[in-house]
């Protein structure tokens, strides 16, 4: 099958998600996450099954790069966050509901829901283009499909004022950056007479090229890039919007518009990368924003209580990490090195994926039964709940990067990456960053585990739907399993 | 013949061991049966190293216990040295460690840690004969540290009574100290001659490059019989080790533990030889320990005590005479062989006395004992006679070789004062048979005393025999390398040693008769001897001010500076930071833009510069 | 499955049958005998004569990368593994029998034994693996549990901020030991994580690092073992941690997981990096030297047990690290010598102590005394353990010590260096250490019984058999110390020969 | 044409500086679309016909025109001066101005920027006007960025309704 | 064209609208007037877009993909203008205000 078929098939799931809800008279909306679930669940395993084409003539293969393993990735990415969105989504209707419903008689109860589930379909369409551009036009418009899906997905809530507020705040910033990113489109442009990345690349490695004009473009096209991925200074609206954000929104922001950040940011390096005028200063800036990353992510998390921005905050931490990684690309690709910085951030994302939705699919299922998202309200909970307490566990414990889980491979092979390109500064923070992780995530684990539940709290159990339990064991089955046998995610990376 | 040697040896080394073995695992409810049991095996051994001595002088290779092989520089090996001295030795340690173990029979018929007592003494056995049979340092230093062990246990034998807790912890830690030094001894006479056998020492210590490294070096060993031998300044444990069973006291001051001391540096006297300096340090410390001893020797008022520091202040001769080369050693092991049986028979004569009078230790509590422990105290008083070195006992003999040694080799100092301890020794000693035995009784404890039973008594009256007869060559001649005949040339003429030492034992008696006749309290009063010049108190305030309070300050640095140093102000700074930097998360959506476009400025400016 | 991948997956694969259901105490019983018995007939089955040389090897590849170290799930045994395998699996399963049965637990019983199996798993593992990876992962398997028991299960007001302590001193010592680890391989150049190879690629000529590199990775190497082994600077979080451990856990942790530093030391950063072993010798003279003598003199500042002994377990850590430093034959043997030797009395004593806490509800020296009348056993058991622990002939400590003191002073010099001054200090650890466990004897079974205290029965059988089996080893290696040396002999031999080709 | 480009620059900047000062939101929109205006003219100026039209069309016209009736739907008021107004003024157009003045350090190191125009080639014929050529760009070459605009169009679509519909039926 | 006129001088006047857009966002409280600031930002950027586009002529044309860029600009921008300002009425709706420095529930 054509690899493009993929993100029809998932526009496609949309408008029948869309139609179903307009058109059929459904007493639970709900079952229209099914038809995403599935359908996605479908497209995941039609990744395995793509074909690329022989001949890429044609003006499709100017905007969607063919023969790309990468993109495969990262569009499995996409898939696999949107249909644990979706999971989530289930679980967090009723408070969807709370916050949009009409009380009004003859209105459906669940009005409104219908969309909810899908806009991350639709989102999650731009992701997979994201993954697949390779020309600055897809690369804008795959990039503002997802971005202006997510302003309305992030305001979804739209009785409560923290959802709404976030959706002011990303969208200010978000357009902020936004402008900046076609201003440096433009110069782009401007400098090297085209839209085709493969031809920036060669325009950019002339050396008569004016080293200033091109970092200059360079710089702002960071600029949009840096926001997306939560690199400081520009990360400051993630803990804000994540915290209002529906969860299962944060979720998505979290995995997949951080990963499909990474992928634009990627590619769009490249070429920079590839420039000998322009590769110092290109690497010694990615430096900086990595230590700064670092530092910020990890070190503002340390006396966060609210686990909403916690998990905010460390994902800005992550994104440090991986910015790390982009900082050691190699002075010249091929040669030696073949750890490269795109696998090791395919990796850790793969990672990240599983550990960060595992830790936001225990939230979202306890959302209905317990208070709030302190993470006082987490004390006890291993009493209460043993299964959901180990899962969370896991979950920190993969972010903080503990070995046996993927996530200290990620670590790994970012801290390896560094050693070998002797970016001995980035090692010293990573390892400060490192260390903070242990601390702040493992307080969670200290809540759960070794504090008394709250004086409050019923000692009810809580339930688990077996969508949402089968789901929780697949992530943390894979996690443990990628941990020791990393192979299980790089050979996907190819 | 030799492979019979062998297993004697090896019989007589491990005997006692399976013996403290057994009586732990199985035999710990039948006190009776441990104690036989034991005694047995006392007998045994002694048996054996009759055998042994009968088999001749000359030195025999016998089969080592490959203990630890390190690679081709170090094996530890478990191994016997037999020669004369060794064999010697053993003799002496065997029969007076069976006679204690028949005395204590009788001593400790009653008592509740009977079982634990015998298999303590056995594992004593045990570590005293492989000191003496070891060949080489490592093997010895092994049994230096199990005879520690068990002195401590046995001197803590009445553990609840916080003294008796106090003196082993005491003994134990003292003889570390001696170790500490034994220990770097053996790690630097190995690296200056590249072997830890005594034969191969003896062999390459003429090679020796680094002669002041060789003379610290034997400082250091030395340092191992200060602790053991109780010499200044590691003497504090001794008189406390008195809180011991009274035959505990006899074995250990007697023939083996402090016998251990001066036994190890005849061991190694090749080495002494070598070392000059050394070689004199030694006959100073142990000049001024005989001395220092029996100064406080006068004082004392427990009958123990004053035998205990008398053993000190003979202690000090015999290692005195270990700095007088080969010669000397041989003086000094005379001195210990003579020594052990006499000092032997005193503490159990003490021992019998103590148990007559119900427990009673005060001499001035005592009186009159003459009449009510007759033989007791006759054979006291021979063992007196042969420490004060009465003509013709064996006491006099070893001690005029000593003397006689010192002067021969010039070592004026340390002769002059051996000679004032040869007045003194006659003084505190006569004023213990004065005060305890003549007189009338003081105390209704004394006036009850009876005289002890045959158990007690036999050893008492072999012992005296041995006190009187050991120097003369019938007896000597096959135990000791060098006996009395062989320093006949010593004595061969009416020296001035002979009359120095005679003046002071008249002179001594004298004036203790004088002192002590009929009197009921003690008419001399000189606090600084009576409380051993302060020395324990001193170490006591060292031990507080350089341990204690040492240890309480860095308990504090650690808690309150090196852990918040290393983990807390870290992990505070970190904090720290965290919290500064949500100053820049305040929720308002323009202050971020701010703080965006400063990113971006920031980010051109860096760029393009 | 080869017998070295069974017994490293048989406490995790008890973990996991705890963790579904499986009857606790039982599972982790037969877990833990189970490894004893295969160690054993490992030992049985191990040929000494091949020098240095894995044996019972298996290899499962992971990932391949072109370029990028193979990684690979390898486990072998050479003779100081083998040794290490042998600790962890007597601890282990003394530990197993100390543990307090399911209905003594406050809180969860599975959970409990889950975590046990977890840290000796780690633990074994560790020492196991072939593969630098899996040697660094299987220690770090065991942090999670650790922490977790202690701020659980802990005893202890401060167990929680304790159980912190630990984790995050030990969380930031693997990741420095991680990016040591990473410098070494990279700078070798190397494509494998497989330890055999990457010494002997180290040794190529040619191949050997910078010593400028080395100096960094051994440095990088030292403090990131040393803060697991707490060495001086970096012990505080020791014996906080092992007060306020659940007993099993402090036998575990101060009794095996703690000697994962020491064998990296010797496995890794010797081999790797002579030069900088050379370079930073007198680094790590002065850090242990703090370990013996500072530590040492805290030690005896100490008023409670459990610290006293938390604290003389990063005191005798010193020790160990002198017979690193000497890096000869005699010393290094030693050190693996006093590593079990240790291993085993510290894990007698943690026991005693814990046994202590639970009858009389206090180890505080001031509160106790005069037990060895009414409790002969436990003052004999624990009298084995303090002599023991002061390295008095007979118990397998002194060996060990007596070959770390000869390793240090062997030498052509006949002067001083600075490794024999340091051995003088060291000696006089010795001293010091007589000192405060003599005091703790002392204060503890000697002198009258306080009048208040109630004194329970003695040792029942089910107490005993793990402090036998303990005792019983401290005086099997003690008086046949060969009984190990056979296989630590060549281990070190064939280490020596690496270093030295 | 060079004073033009001055009259429609200064248009265009004067009406931006507008849209920041007028405290009055009305007339900041009308500032906006005068700016705009001048912007368009200067697309023009620039050979960009359609660009310029369509500048007029969607932003002048479609968009402000959205503004100016949300501006009334919710009867925004006059802006309140802040408390420390100065602060803000200074950071914010010292922020302008680093910018700009990074900017011109850009455009003066640059060389290309220096550079004339070339001159077009005149061609009068059908399918050369700018409408013409990028429409045809538009619906060939770009037909599937085209496409994605669809995606989102729908998405935003979808998304004003649910956001803004009184009550959800 | 005349050659007074420079690309400088188009670059010129677009950074410094973009530069005016800037600061409109940094300054303004009304939540309308800064997403006005924003547009007017984009449409700066544009200006810049269109300079290149007529600059870099191809076969005597100005390169139209910078044009057909522009287009699709203009596009998601009002695509943006659309779902923001359905936001901020939203806002309105709860909160009552479109003032900036009111929207600060959430912090640190």
């Amino acid at each position: 099958m054509p690899v493009y078929y993929l993100e029809i098939i998932v526009v496609a799931l949309g408008l029948v998600v869309l139609m179903v809800d307009a058109f059929v008279k459904l007493e639970d909306k709900r079952s229209l996450a099914w038809i995403g679930i599935l359908g996605l669940a479908v497209v995941f395993a039609l990744l395995f099954k793509v074909e690329w084409p022989a001949s890429t003539e044609g003006a499709f293969w100017r905007f969607y790069s063919s023969g790309d393993s990468l993109a495969l990735f990262f569009k499995g990415i996409a898939v696999l966050t949107t249909l644990i969105v979706l999971v989530m989504a289930i679980d967090y209707s009723p408070i969807i509901l709370k916050q949009i419903a009409n009380p009004e008689p003859g209105a459906h109860p669940q009005a409104g829901l219908g969309e909810c589930f899908a806009l991350p379909l639709f989102a999650c369409a731009g992701l997979m283009w994201m993954a697949s551009a390779n020309n600055l036009v897809s690369i804008f418009v795959s990039l503002e499909t997802v971005t202006i899906a997510f302003y309305i997905m992030v305001a979804y809530l739209r009785r409560n004022v923290g959802s709404l507020e976030a959706g002011v705040k990303y969208l200010i910033l978000g357009a902020l950056s936004t402008g900046f990113l076609v201003y440096g489109f433009a110069w782009l442009f401007g400098i090297t007479g085209s839209m085709q990345l493969s031809e920036i690349a060669t325009a950019l490695a002339n050396p008569e090229l004016n080293p200033t004009v091109a970092l200059f473009a360079f710089a702002l096209i960071l600029v949009g890039l840096a926001f997306k991925i939560g690199a400081t200074p520009f990360h400051l609206w993630i803990p804000d919007v994540y915290q209002g954000a529906p969860t299962p929104i944060t979720a998505f922001l979290s995995v997949g518009s951080k990963a499909a950040g990474f992928i634009i940011t990627l590619r769009l390096l490249a070429p920079f990368l590839g420039s000998p005028a322009l590769f110092e200063k290109v690497v010694l800036i990615l430096t900086v924003l990595a230590v700064l990353t670092l530092l910020v992510g990890n070190l503002a998390a340390l006396p966060q209580k609210n686990f909403k921005r916690l998990l905010a905050y460390s994902s800005i931490a992550h994104a440090g990490f991986l910015v790390m990684a982009l900082a050691c690309s190699p002075h010249e690709t091929g040669g030696e090195i073949t750890l490269s910085p795109d696998t090791v951030i395919a990796f850790y994302l793969g990672a990240y994926l599983l550990m960060t939705l595992l830790a936001f699919l225990v939230m979202t299922t306890l959302r209905t039964t317990i208070p709030g998202e302190e993470r006082d309200s987490y004390r006890g909970l291993a009493k209460r709940s043993p299964f959901l307490a180990f899962a969370l566990l896991i979950s920190m414990a993969s972010l903080a990067g503990v070995p046996l889980t993927a996530g200290f491979f990620g670590k790994f092979f970012v801290f390896a990456l560094a050693v070998e390109s002797q970016q001995w500064t980035l090692l010293v923070f990573g390892l400060i960053g490192a260390a903070a992780g242990f601390y702040y995530y493992l307080k969670i684990a200290v809540s759960m585990y070794l504090s008394d539940p709250p004086q409050d709290s019923d000692a009810a159990p809580i339930s688990i739907t077996p969508l949402t339990r089968i789901t929780l064991l697949a992530l943390i089955v894979l996690i443990l399993l990628a941990g020791v046998h990393p192979g299980v995610i790089l050979g996907l990376i190819g | 013949m030799d492979s019979d040697v062998n297993t004697l040896a090896w019989a007589v080394l491990l005997l006692p061991l399976v013996v403290a073995a057994t009586i732990l695992l199985g035999l710990k409810r039948w006190s009776g049966l441990s104690a036989l049991v034991s005694t047995g095996s006392a007998l045994l051994t002694l048996v054996f190293c009759l055998f042994l001595a009968g088999d001749g002088n000359e030195t025999v290779d016998t089969a080592a216990y490959p203990w630890v092989d390190l690679g081709e520089h170090l094996r530890l090996t478990i191994g016997f040295q037999l020669d004369a001295l060794s064999r010697g030795m053993m003799l002496i340690v065997t029969s007076i460690g069976f006679l204690v173990h028949l005395f204590s029979l009788g001593y400790m018929k009653d008592d509740a840690g009977k079982s634990r007592y015998f298999a303590a003494l056995s594992l004593f056995m045990f570590s005293m004969t492989g000191i003496v049979l070891a060949d080489n340092f490592v093997m010895m230093f092994v049994f230096w540290e199990l005879v520690g062990v068990s002195s401590y246990l046995l001197i803590g034998h009445w553990f609840e009574k916080p003294s008796a807790a106090d003196a082993a912890k005491k003994a134990f830690l003292t003889n570390r100290i001696g170790d500490f030094g034994f220990m770097i001894g053996i790690l630097l006479v190995w690296i200056l001659t590249g072997s830890i056998y005594f034969e191969e020492i003896k062999a390459a210590v003429g090679g020796v490059g680094n002669l002041a490294l060789l003379n610290i070096a034997v400082l250091c060993v030395f340092c191992g019989a200060v602790g053991k031998s109780a010499q200044l300044p590691l003497h504090v444990w001794l008189p406390d080790a008195m809180e011991g069973p009274t035959p505990v006291s006899a074995l250990i001051h007697a023939a083996t533990m402090v016998a251990a001391g001066v036994f190890m540096l005849a061991r190694v006297i090749f080495l002494i030889e070598a070392a000059d300096m050394a070689a004199t340090v030694i006959t100073w410390i142990g000049a001024l320990t005989a001395l220092a001893a029996a100064l406080m020797a006068l004082q004392q008022n427990d009958i123990k005590r004053i035998l205990a520091y008398s053993t000190l202040s003979q202690l000090g001769y015999m290692v005195m005479a270990q700095g007088l080369g080969q010669v000397g050693s041989d003086a000094g092991m005379f001195h210990l062989y003579t020594h052990a049986f006499f000092k032997a028979l005193l503490f159990l004569g003490a021992g019998a006395v103590i148990h007559a009078c119900h427990h009673e230790q005060d001499i001035w509590k005592m009186g009159g004992l003459r009449k009510k422990l007759p033989i007791t105290f006759w054979s006291f008083a021979l063992g007196t006679a042969a420490l004060i070195a009465v003509p013709f006992t064996s006491g006099f003999w070893s001690k005029e070789a000593i003397l006689e040694t010192a002067l021969n080799e010039n070592m004026t100092g340390p002769y002059i004062l051996a000679m004032i301890v040869a007045f003194l020794t006659p003084f505190y000693m006569a004023r213990l048979v004065i005060v305890a035995f003549f007189g009338p009784t003081r105390t209704k404890d004394a006036d009850h005393a009876r005289e002890v039973g045959p158990v007690m008594w036999v050893p008492l009256v072999l012992l005296a025999a041995m006190a009187v007869f050991s120097a003369y060559g019938f007896l000597s001649g096959p135990l000791l390398a060098r006996g009395r005949a062989d320093f006949g040339h010593l004595f061969s003429h009416f020296g001035l040693t002979a009359i120095l030492s005679l003046t002071g034992l008249v002179a001594g008696v004298a004036a203790a008769v004088y002192l002590y006749r009929g009197k009921s309290k003690d008419p001399l009063h000189i606090p600084l001897f009576r409380d051993k010049f302060y020395i324990d108190e001193l170490y006591l305030g060292l031990v507080r001010l350089f341990q204690d309070s040492v240890a309480a300050f860095l308990d504090f640095v650690d808690r309150y500076v090196i852990d918040p140093l290393v983990a807390r102000f870290p992990a505070g700074l970190a904090l720290t930071a965290g919290s500064f930097l949500r100053v820049f998360q305040a929720g308002n959506v323009q202050s971020y833009a701010f703080f965006f476009a400063i990113g971006v400025i920031a980010l051109i400016f860096f760029l393009i510069l | 499955m080869s017998t070295i991948e069974i017994i490293v997956l048989l406490p995790l694969l008890a973990a996991l049958a705890v963790g579904l259901g499986s009857p606790a105490r039982l599972t982790a019983l037969g877990a833990s005998v189970g490894v004893l018995l295969l160690s054993l007939g490992t030992a049985l089955r191990f040929s000494p004569d091949l020098e240095g040389a894995y044996q019972f090897t298996s290899s499962r590849t992971l990932l391949e990368i072109a370029g990028f170290p193979r990684l690979s799930l390898a486990f072998g045994l050479d003779g100081m593994s083998l040794v290490l395998l042998l600790l962890s699996a007597i601890v282990l399963v003394a530990a197993v029998l100390v543990a307090p049965k399911e209905k003594a637990i406050k809180g969860s019983p599975r959970f409990y034994y889950l975590s046990l199996l977890l840290i000796a798993g780690g633990a074994i593992g560790a020492f196991c693996s072939t593969d630098l990876f899996f040697f660094y992962a299987f220690h770090e398997l065991a942090l999670i549990p650790t922490f977790l028991m202690i701020g659980f299960f802990g005893n202890g007001e401060n167990r929680v901020r304790t159980a912190w302590t630990i984790t995050l001193f030990l969380g930031i010592g693997s990741l420095i030991l991680l990016i040591g680890l990473l410098l070494a391989v990279f700078a070798t150049g190397t494509t494998t994580f497989d330890i055999p190879s990457l010494i002997a690629l180290a040794k190529t000529p040619g191949n050997a690092m910078s010593e400028g590199t080395q100096s960094w990775v051994f440095l990088l190497l030292l403090i990131g073992f040393g803060v697991l082994v707490s060495l001086f600077p970096f012990h505080s979080w020791a014996a906080p941690a092992y007060a306020e451990a659940p007993t099993p856990v402090a036998m575990l942790h101060a009794g095996v997981l703690k000697k994962f530093g020491l064998y990296g030391l010797i496995r890794l950063a010797l081999p790797l990096a002579p030069a900088g072993a050379e370079k930073w010798l007198n680094l790590l003279l002065l850090l242990l030297i703090g370990n013996i003598l500072y530590i040492g003199l805290v030690t005896i500042a100490q008023k409670k047990l459990d610290r006293m002994l938390g604290y003389s377990s990063v005191m005798h850590m010193g020790y160990i690290f002198l017979g690193i430093a000497a890096g000869n034959h005699i010393g290094l043997s030693g050190a693996v010598l006093l590593m079990f030797a240790h291993g085993i009395s510290i894990a007698l004593l943690f026991a005693l102590c814990g046994w202590i806490r639970e009858q009389f509800g206090t180890v505080d020296f001031n509160k106790l005394g005069g037990l060895a009348k009414s409790l002969p056993e436990l003052g004999l058991l624990f009298g084995f353990g303090v002599f023991a622990s002061l390295g008095l002939p007979g118990f397998a400590n002194f060996a060990g010590e007596i070959a770390i003191f000869f390793g240090a002073f062997a030498g052509e010099s006949e002067a001083m260096t600075w490794i024999r001054w340091a051995t003088v200090g060291a000696l006089w650890g010795v001293v010091i250490s007589a000192v405060y466990l003599l005091r703790a004897y002392r204060h503890i079974f000697f002198g009258p019984l306080p009048k208040k205290l109630a004194v329970p029965a003695d040792l029942t059988w089910s107490m005993r058999i793990p402090l036998l089996l303990l005792a019983a080893t401290l005086l099997a290696v003690g008086f046949a110390p060969e009984l190990l040396n056979q296989y630590i002999r060549p281990a070190i031999n064939g280490l020596l020969l690496v270093s030295a080709g | 044409m060079t004073f033009l480009f001055y009259l429609f620059s200064a248009l265009a900047l004067f009406g931006g500086i507008g849209v920041v000062v007028n405290r009055n939101p009305v007339s900041s929109a009308i500032s906006m679309i005068l700016s705009f205006l001048g912007l368009a003219a200067l697309f023009i100026q620039l050979d960009a016909f359609l660009v310029g039209i369509l500048q007029i069309l969607v932003y002048a016209g479609a968009i402000m025109v959205l503004f100016l009736f949300i501006i009334m739907l919710l009867d925004v008021r006059e802006e309140q001066r802040r408390r420390r107004s100065i602060v803000h003024f200074i950071g914010a157009s010292g922020v302008a101005i680093a910018f700009v003045a990074l900017v011109i350090t850009v455009l003066s190191r640059g060389d290309i920027g220096k550079a004339n125009f070339t001159a077009l080639t005149e061609s009068k014929g059908p399918g050369t006007s700018d409408v013409h050529q990028i429409g045809e760009l538009l619906f060939s070459t770009y037909w599937f960025p085209v496409q994605i605009v669809a995606v989102l169009l729908l998405v935003a679509t979808v998304g004003v309704v649910v956001l803004s519909k009184k009550e959800l039926k | 064209m005349e050659s007074a006129l420079t690309l400088n001088h188009f670059l010129f006047v677009s950074a410094a609208l973009f530069a005016i857009g800037l600061a409109g966002v940094l300054l303004r409280r009304n939540l309308i007037i800064i997403f006005m600031c924003l547009e007017l930002m984009l449409a700066a950027a544009n200006l810049t877009l269109v300079a290149f586009s007529r600059f870099n002529v191809q076969d005597g044309h100005p390169h139209y993909d910078g044009q057909v860029l522009l287009f699709f600009i203009i596009t998601v921008a009002a695509a943006e203008v659309a779902v923001g300002l359905a936001i901020i009425v939203a806002l309105f709706r709860t909160k009552e205000t479109t003032d900036v420095t009111k929207v600060n529930s959430m912090k640190y």
